[in-house]
């Protein structure tokens, strides 16, 4: 049975979650969110800053403040180090791709290339009760980006 | 018999009921299926398996029980969601009953002074009294389309009762009392047409018929789980998926929420915002499993064998002397349920000598006052047939009627 | 262990589930009972009877199998009329479950604006947000009893939040999240004194205290069937009489009413008022056998083994390093629910690796949010034990926990 | 099975059904209501006349109008028989007995000398359904003679 729980907790998720990177709400940002697991109460509020970039929009900074359990917690680490830096259209395929691992059940096989430590999270899509918790912060980040994308679209900005 | 089932004696196999015998040792001819159908063993077996290995609430449980429960309950919501062929699982409610699911939508749709709602004089009393209450609290105006002496909806005056200032319009698919079937796609276009809502009772309907909410074009339908081979304690609201996250709370709870703190509360999105508190877990599961057994036999197969013996029935109650059937008299037109007088017994006594003879129908207003009212009867007997019903129970009914008039001295 | 049920052996083999393996084939450790309560052979199999041998609709049926259901729900409804020593059956009416018992109360009690509601800061979301939506409509107050530091109701100001403006006090009899177990007769009075209704959400204490609404003198009792071995898909509102028939009607539709005209309806007195629709029969029938079932056992034994097993669970959680329990210390003052943190794991992962052991416990908030804020703790782990809970199973929890402290390194 | 039927038809019910006694609606009349069957639609209006006796007040007349089965039809024209003419009190005891009878189950051995043409309504009781029917006019009667005399004590009428 401890297997099981290994899966599931693999080495990477436990270090995330002793030391979440980009942890804390910082300034600048264009949008906050605040999304709660309505099942058990974990929270996250997030927030986003977007940037001009040569090819359209790039996520400058995702800053976060949590509560929940290790596997919450990890993800939001997880997905700061993935999306930091990357154009928004990319960031948005990492988010499509983390998804599709989640809610496949266990049966999609993870693209290292693309996810880096996110392919930790592999085991947690055979628990279904867990699954929420890892996406979380990954929902709060889409709801943010959209946010800051049309405020800057009916602000006049011309990174849409 | 053309349009039978083709395999109606293994159908009936599937059904433990059928099997028992009744006071004297007569077999059991049921022929109230419209008023509860019958279940097949499968459904009944999906819910013991449930109670005696799944058993857990759902959704805020994480453990194992918990996790297969949450499983077979949403998989349930997935059956419904095909079996209606919604566009999104999360446009199925489970409420308690069809009664429900119509007073959900008639406790959350806003009304106000000046506003209408359009019902029909067919209707259910679930779909009548549920807006007279509505109408009532909200001080708008309640209007009924009325029926033409054959037992269709008269449409003569549609244009002045669907008007711009109509909130809802609300009409079953099928009539319990005349079986009548309504043309809902025409319908829910001119609510449409004037920007209300449609709301189409599919109690009737969904046992017996394909159900397609994107065909319909409807905006809300609602149906029962005991009619449809499933148990009682469950009921399905479909509802568009925009409109229900715009429909404010119905019951404040559990599992409805997103927060709650002392000084207010902010609600899920549907389906779960109209699920508060432990849902009917059993009987959702039970459910799933009884539309995935019609599903499998095929509602095109059920239709034909409906209207195949709702012509025999037609023809066989016709063929005894003072008979009046209610309602349409082309099988075509109409569901499986027959409503009918006999000419000097009383519904009460006539279902009274069937009932020694083994045979189920059901005497009284059916729930349908209104209905009766339009064509001068105080109450009528009605007879109702489904997947397993043969010929040869028909042909027991108009046996047992000949007997009645004898019974009663009217032959 | 004294106090325990003396057979307990022979109860647990009344429960098939407890005979279940999860993954890795270990045993189930049934730790969750506060959520849902597990099935004895005898309430499955009494469904299944009335599934396959009697199934028919109710009141409106003339016919046997009609006759059989109508006396099996109606004989149901006398059965819990018995278990809460209601002084008549028609105090009786059958809900879907608790939430919407008192969802029906907050939506037929009028309120005004300047009248207020009280609650307390331990209610089960259901009896908040019912109230909460309440108030809003009618633009009246919402207060709340507040909480002591060891998890009892405050009632230090409780002259000043029941005034003569309150029309409702609202309570838990027992606590799902702190256990505590409130002093309901006395919280009754108050509310009599001031002319306020009184409703007791007696969903904890049904399953394991004798529950005499003569005795505590209220006016209106909730629970819910699938917490007392019932099946989902049911619950009870208890109310006197003479309230019960004041109380304007709640959903519009069949079986409620005296008379529908288009016009205008009348309704029937309690309680078939309340029970619009075809109501949830087998799941009434299954509910009434558990309630037979818990009466056969006894209300006390079953209590007196509820406390013996608390106290020995707070005993043993105080063993392991790094536990705080949440509400009442002494097993006497508080029934089988028992929230707790354990220092440096959150609940989610503490549940999960109890789970890997096959023990079931809920994590989160427990439909207790504002309970949760009280304690300044954002969730909890709860275990939650029953007539079938062995201490054996409190050893595998505590051996649990100890393996959580070292499968996350906080030991 | 028509044994059965029989038990329940008796002779002198459908006699009763095909000849009911006292029917029709007649003044004067002190009260006057209006009780339906909600579940089938039965329906009866049926008025009270009372009068002044020897030893307290005394049913006059009973009149009636209804619709319904077999059952109920001649159980409202064996109820009119039973009570016109008698004392109030005589004619609730025999109400009290009719009730019992119903309520019975078909244990209850009906009492000639009380219910005369009553007693064959015996095999009613074995039908729970129909035990609403037979009862129909009976709770009627009783409901109406009940606002009958409210409305003589505070009318001041000494019949009370
Ligand atoms: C104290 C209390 N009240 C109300 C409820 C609601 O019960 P249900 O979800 O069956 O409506 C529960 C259980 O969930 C409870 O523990
Ligand atoms: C047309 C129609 N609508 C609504 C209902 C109500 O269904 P339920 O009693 O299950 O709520 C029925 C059946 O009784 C019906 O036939």
């Amino acid at each position: 049975m401890s297997t099981d729980l290994d899966a599931l907790y693999q080495e990477i998720i436990l270090d995330h979650y002793k030391n979440p990177h980009h942890k804390g709400l910082r300034d600048p940002f264009e949008s906050e969110v605040h999304h709660v697991n309505p099942t058990c109460g974990d929270e996250v509020t997030l927030r986003v800053h977007l940037a001009d970039g040569p090819r359209g929009p790039v996520v400058q900074d995702v800053s976060y403040d949590s509560v929940g359990c290790s596997i919450s917690q990890a993800s939001a680490s997880v997905l700061t180090d993935l999306v930091i830096g990357k154009p928004v259209d990319e960031a948005m395929t990492i988010h499509q791709t983390f998804l599709e691992l989640m809610q496949g059940k266990g049966q999609v096989e993870p693209d290292e290339d693309v996810l880096e430590d996110g392919i930790a999270f592999a085991g947690v899509a055979k628990f279904p009760a867990r699954v929420k918790c890892a996406l979380l912060s990954w929902m709060a980040w889409k709801d943010a980006t959209a946010q800051a994308q049309s405020d800057s679209a009916t602000t006049g900005g011309d990174t849409a | 018999m053309e349009g039978l089932l083709p395999d109606l004696d293994v159908i009936r196999k599937d059904f433990p009921i059928l099997e028992r015998t009744l006071a004297g040792g007569v077999p059991l001819v049921y022929l109230d299926s419209a008023n509860t159908s019958q279940k097949p063993q499968v459904v009944i077996d999906s819910m013991v398996d449930q109670l005696e290995r799944h058993n857990a609430n759902i959704a805020r449980a994480m453990h194992q029980l918990g996790a297969e429960s949450t499983e077979a309950y949403e998989g349930a919501r997935d059956k419904v969601a095909a079996f209606v062929n919604a566009s999104s699982r999360n446009e199925v409610v489970f409420t308690k009953n069809a009664t429900e699911a119509l007073n959900l939508l008639a406790r959350t749709i806003e009304l106000g002074p000046g506003d209408n709602v359009v019902i029909t004089e067919m209707e259910h009393h679930s779909n009548i009294v549920s807006w007279q209450l509505a109408c009532e609290r909200a001080g708008a105006e309640l209007r009924w389309f009325g029926l033409t002496d054959d037992g269709h909806l008269d449409l003569s005056n549609a244009d002045q009762l669907v008007d711009e200032h109509t909130k809802v319009v609300a009409f079953t698919w099928v009539s319990n009392m005349l079986g009548t079937i309504n043309p809902v796609a025409d319908l829910a276009a001119r609510a449409k047409a004037v920007g209300a809502y449609s709301v189409v009772d599919a109690s009737q309907a969904a046992p017996q018929l394909p159900v397609d909410v994107q065909a319909v074009g409807c905006d809300f339908l609602v149906f029962t789980g005991h009619k449809v081979c499933g148990p009682t304690g469950i009921g399905v609201l479909w509802g568009r998926e925009e409109l229900l996250n715009e429909l404010p709370p119905f019951h404040g709870g559990g599992e409805m929420i997103e927060t709650v703190t002392m000084a207010r509360s902010t609600y899920a999105k549907a389906p779960h915002r109209f699920e508060a508190g432990t849902p009917p877990i059993v009987e959702a599961i039970g459910l799933g499993c009884a539309v995935d057994y019609l599903g499998h036999i095929g509602l095109d197969a059920i239709h034909a064998h409906e209207q195949t013996i709702t012509a025999y029935a037609l023809d066989g109650l016709q063929s005894v002397p003072g008979v009046t059937v209610l309602g349409p008299l082309d099988a075509a037109q109409r569901g499986g349920a027959i409503s009918f007088e006999l000419a000097g017994v009383h519904p009460h006594d006539i279902a009274q000598v069937l009932d020694s003879r083994g045979i189920a129908v059901r005497a009284g207003h059916h729930c349908a006052k209104p209905a009766h009212a339009r064509f001068g009867v105080q109450s009528s007997t009605r007879m109702s047939s489904y997947l397993y019903t043969t010929p040869a129970e028909i042909d027991a009914l108009v046996e047992g009627l000949h007997q009645t008039r004898s019974y009663f001295k009217v032959a």
